[in-house]
């Protein structure tokens, strides 16, 4: 066997083994924290438990949108347009649309439970829906076709506009529910009494969802990075096959 | 060669996409029988007068945003066509000024729309409209069409010739303008008294309508360029 | 456990999506890593 | 002034992986009519629009009027006029209308537009005509009519001798002369052997994405 093969794992060093063995390892604390140790809740009863994954996965959603729209800001404020910027700004929103998507199904789960609704149109929710709906375009941009730089022109803008744009969503939404419904409002985690298991439990879906973003991150974007260099040497040997034949004639 | 200034290219872009439509008038052969059609079709959907009467504002915006998709995409098949789009690209040209000059273009197109769609409601949907109503109305007007035409124009030029444009504008574009559509019907709503609204209850949503459409408008003509660039 | 359903079902869509995401993106990875020295691989 | 307008050096301009021109390198002097020659898909629309400051230099360096191409194509664009193999033309608009709007983009004045119709040979009677009735000779003309209004310093023509009857022919290879002598330099591809060469100062053979002296 060649050299190429010895390294088992292509975009994994040390420090992602690391950190991806830490990730396990917590995240399994949280399962079983969540599912066994921790007491049911006066209120919500069992459905509880649904929140030591929904809650963070959400947080870290949003954490990975704030990461793109800042990576984006980077690449389009650096002199020398830095692909990296681009590349982690991409996998950071591919990250992130998979946990949102994660937020909306485990919390409609804990609504069906709790409401005894799938959904409600609370302005927390709604809004990230739209949010949910604006990243699947941010990445539907990624794929358009064009040059690298192109590419990362567009979809560094796209990001920065959805900034501009979330705000005005959730306000409206806000506004619009505030109006005309009253107080339906239902805050998802207003009436939970979480003792300190509990507590723990959920800091620790928090921190073993961020191992675990990190470590995704980490991967795709060296993934892409890897994809780019294939590519840029698949241009070089057109570039010199091209030039055979073109001198040959 | 002299470096060509702001007010000249929009009014430029301004005056040709408005004479394309004069000339071509896609908008008031197609456009405009297609959302009057959609306005029919709800009253079919829908069937009942008491229904209709309370949720004409919100199928008046829904008809609009429908029909504000086939004009955008007209607004930038006309550039694509013969590749005048990099003409433009190449004359260095202040693209700025092509934002602008196409969004208002699209804006008043959005106006024309929007005034049949009204009057159809009224009509068919039987709601009334007191003077104030009235004033409020086209305020709400004014405020929704230009914020359309902004964050239509960027978002049609960036899809502009792209592979599944048809699919993409629509992905992109709707998620947007979500505060339009819920701020135009509620004034429209408080317009119309439907309900039971009060008419002093729609200008707290002229106000959102003309903050999406500075915010859009500046940021806009900064990203148009950038966007459609290659 | 009363609503084991929604409960597991929840747990097992959070875990599945990130197994599936990190299962493909390794493999993509290394898929492409053949032809790459690893000079080019700035983690290394 | 800068006397040299175009310069390659191991330019490489690529679609994706697809490297349309593989290595040029080349210079234009000020004044000068350059042809283009090649089969089709050796590569002369990609080098032409990369002049024109429309796409990205992959590898390799150029300069057009003086600029890097790839730091600052935005001011290479604003001076140099291309005619592709589209005209670029507004179909529903008449030809009075089109050259209308790009005079009216550079601020050019009404005898800019009158001059620029008459060298191309656009009567009176045809500015009243919408593109869409135009036949393709008339169209081109029509497109080359805007060029002229732009006053461009550099003009890139793809193919501006086709759909163009003799005499339409005729005029344009006068315009480009007269062009040449109002201090602009062109760079142009056709297939028109024997009149390109009479009308070229000097020749570029493209072959499979490399450019040399021919």
């Amino acid at each position: 066997m060649s050299q190429l093969v010895t390294s088992t794992s292509a975009t994994g060093t040390r420090a992602t083994r690391v950190l991806g063995l830490l990730a396990i390892l917590v995240m399994l604390w949280v399962v079983i924290g969540g599912l066994v140790f921790t007491p049911q809740d006066v209120v919500q009863g069992e459905s509880v438990r649904i929140m030591y994954v929904h809650v963070p996965s959400a947080w870290i959603a949003y954490l990975a949108f704030i990461l793109t729209a800042v990576a984006s800001a980077s690449w389009l404020i650096g002199k020398k347009h830095s692909m990296g910027f681009d590349r982690f700004a991409g996998a950071s929103a591919e990250v992130g649309v998979m946990f949102m998507a994660i937020t909306l199904v485990t919390g409609s789960l804990w609504g069906r439970l709790t409401w005894g609704e799938f959904w409600q149109w609370d302005p927390r929710l709604t809004t990230t829906a739209f949010l949910f709906v604006t990243y699947l375009g941010y990445l539907a941009v990624r794929r358009l076709e064009g040059s690298a730089e192109q590419r990362a022109r567009r979809s560094a803008i796209i990001a920065l506009l959805a900034v501009l744009e979330i705000p005005l969503v959730h306000f409206s939404v806000v506004i619009w529910r505030s109006l005309h419904q009253g107080a339906t409002v239902l805050n998802p985690s207003g009436d939970v009494k979480l003792d300190d298991l509990m507590l723990f439990t959920l800091f620790s879906g928090v921190v073993g969802f961020t191992l675990v973003f990190f470590w995704l991150v980490l991967h795709r974007q060296r993934t892409m990075l890897l994809l780019d260099v294939v590519n840029r040497r698949g241009l070089d040997t057109a570039i010199a096959n091209r030039r055979a034949e073109g001198s040959t004639n | 060669m002299s470096r060509p200034n702001n007010g000249r290219v929009f009014s430029a872009v301004l005056i040709k996409d408005l004479r394309i439509e004069f000339r071509s008038r896609v908008l008031m052969n197609q456009v405009l029988p297609f959302a009057g059609l959609v306005m029919i079709m709800f009253a079919f959907a829908l069937d009942n007068d008491d229904v209709l009467q309370r949720v004409a504002g919100g199928l008046v915006w829904l008809a609009t945003l429908f029909s504000s998709l086939i004009i955008i995409q007209r607004s930038f098949a006309v550039e694509a066509a013969d590749q005048a789009l990099d003409s433009l690209r190449v004359a260095g040209i202040d693209l700025a000024g092509v934002y602008f000059g196409k969004a208002i273009a699209l804006t008043i197109k959005l106006i024309v729309l929007d005034f049949v769609l009204l009057v159809t409601a009224m009509l068919l949907y039987r709601v009334d409209l007191t003077g104030s109503g009235l004033v409020l109305l086209v305020t709400c007007v004014l405020g929704s069409t230009t914020g359309l035409g902004f964050v239509g124009t960027l978002y049609g030029g960036l899809t502009a010739g792209a592979k599944g444009r048809e699919t993409l504008l629509p992905l992109l574009l709707l998620p947007v303008v979500a505060p339009v559509l819920i701020a135009a019907t509620r004034a429209t709503e408080a317009a119309f008294a439907s309900g039971g609204a009060q008419t002093s209850e729609g200008w707290a949503w002229v106000g959102l309508l003309a903050v999406f459409a500075a915010v859009f408008g500046v940021g806009g003509s900064l990203a148009f360029g950038p966007l459609i660039d290659e | 456990m009363k609503d084991a359903g929604f409960i597991f079902g929840s747990y097992l869509v959070t875990l599945g999506s990130m197994v599936v995401f990190a299962l493909v993106t390794l493999r993509r990875g290394r898929k492409s890593s053949g032809g790459v020295s690893d000079s080019d691989k700035t983690w290394l | 002034m800068v006397s040299e307008v175009i310069s390659f050096v191991d330019a490489v301009i690529a679609y994706d992986n697809f490297p349309a021109v593989a290595g040029a390198t080349f210079s234009v002097d000020s004044g000068e009519i350059i042809l283009l020659q090649g089969p089709n898909g050796a590569g002369k629309t990609t080098l032409l629009r990369a002049c024109a400051g429309l796409l990205p230099i992959a590898r390799g360096n150029a300069t057009v009027l003086g600029v890097d191409l790839k730091s600052d194509r935005a001011t290479v664009r604003s001076q140099v006029g291309l005619l592709g193999h589209s005209n670029g033309l507004y179909q529903d608009l008449t030809v009075a209308e089109n050259i209308g709007f790009w005079s009216r983009l550079v601020g050019a004045g009404n005898e800019d537009i009158a001059q620029a119709m008459r060298l191309m040979g656009l009567s009176e009677r045809l500015s009243a005509v919408k593109i869409s009735n135009l036949s393709a000779g008339q169209r081109r003309r029509c497109a080359l009519a805007t060029l002229i209004v732009r006053r461009a310093r550099l003009w890139l023509l793809d193919e501006p001798h086709a759909g163009l009857d003799a005499q339409g022919r005729d005029e344009l290879d006068k315009t480009l002369r007269s062009a040449r002598d109002a201090g602009a330099t062109v760079v142009f591809a056709s297939h028109e052997i024997d009149r390109a060469q009479a009308l070229a100062t000097r020749r570029l053979k493209v072959t499979s994405g490399v450019v040399s002296e021919a």
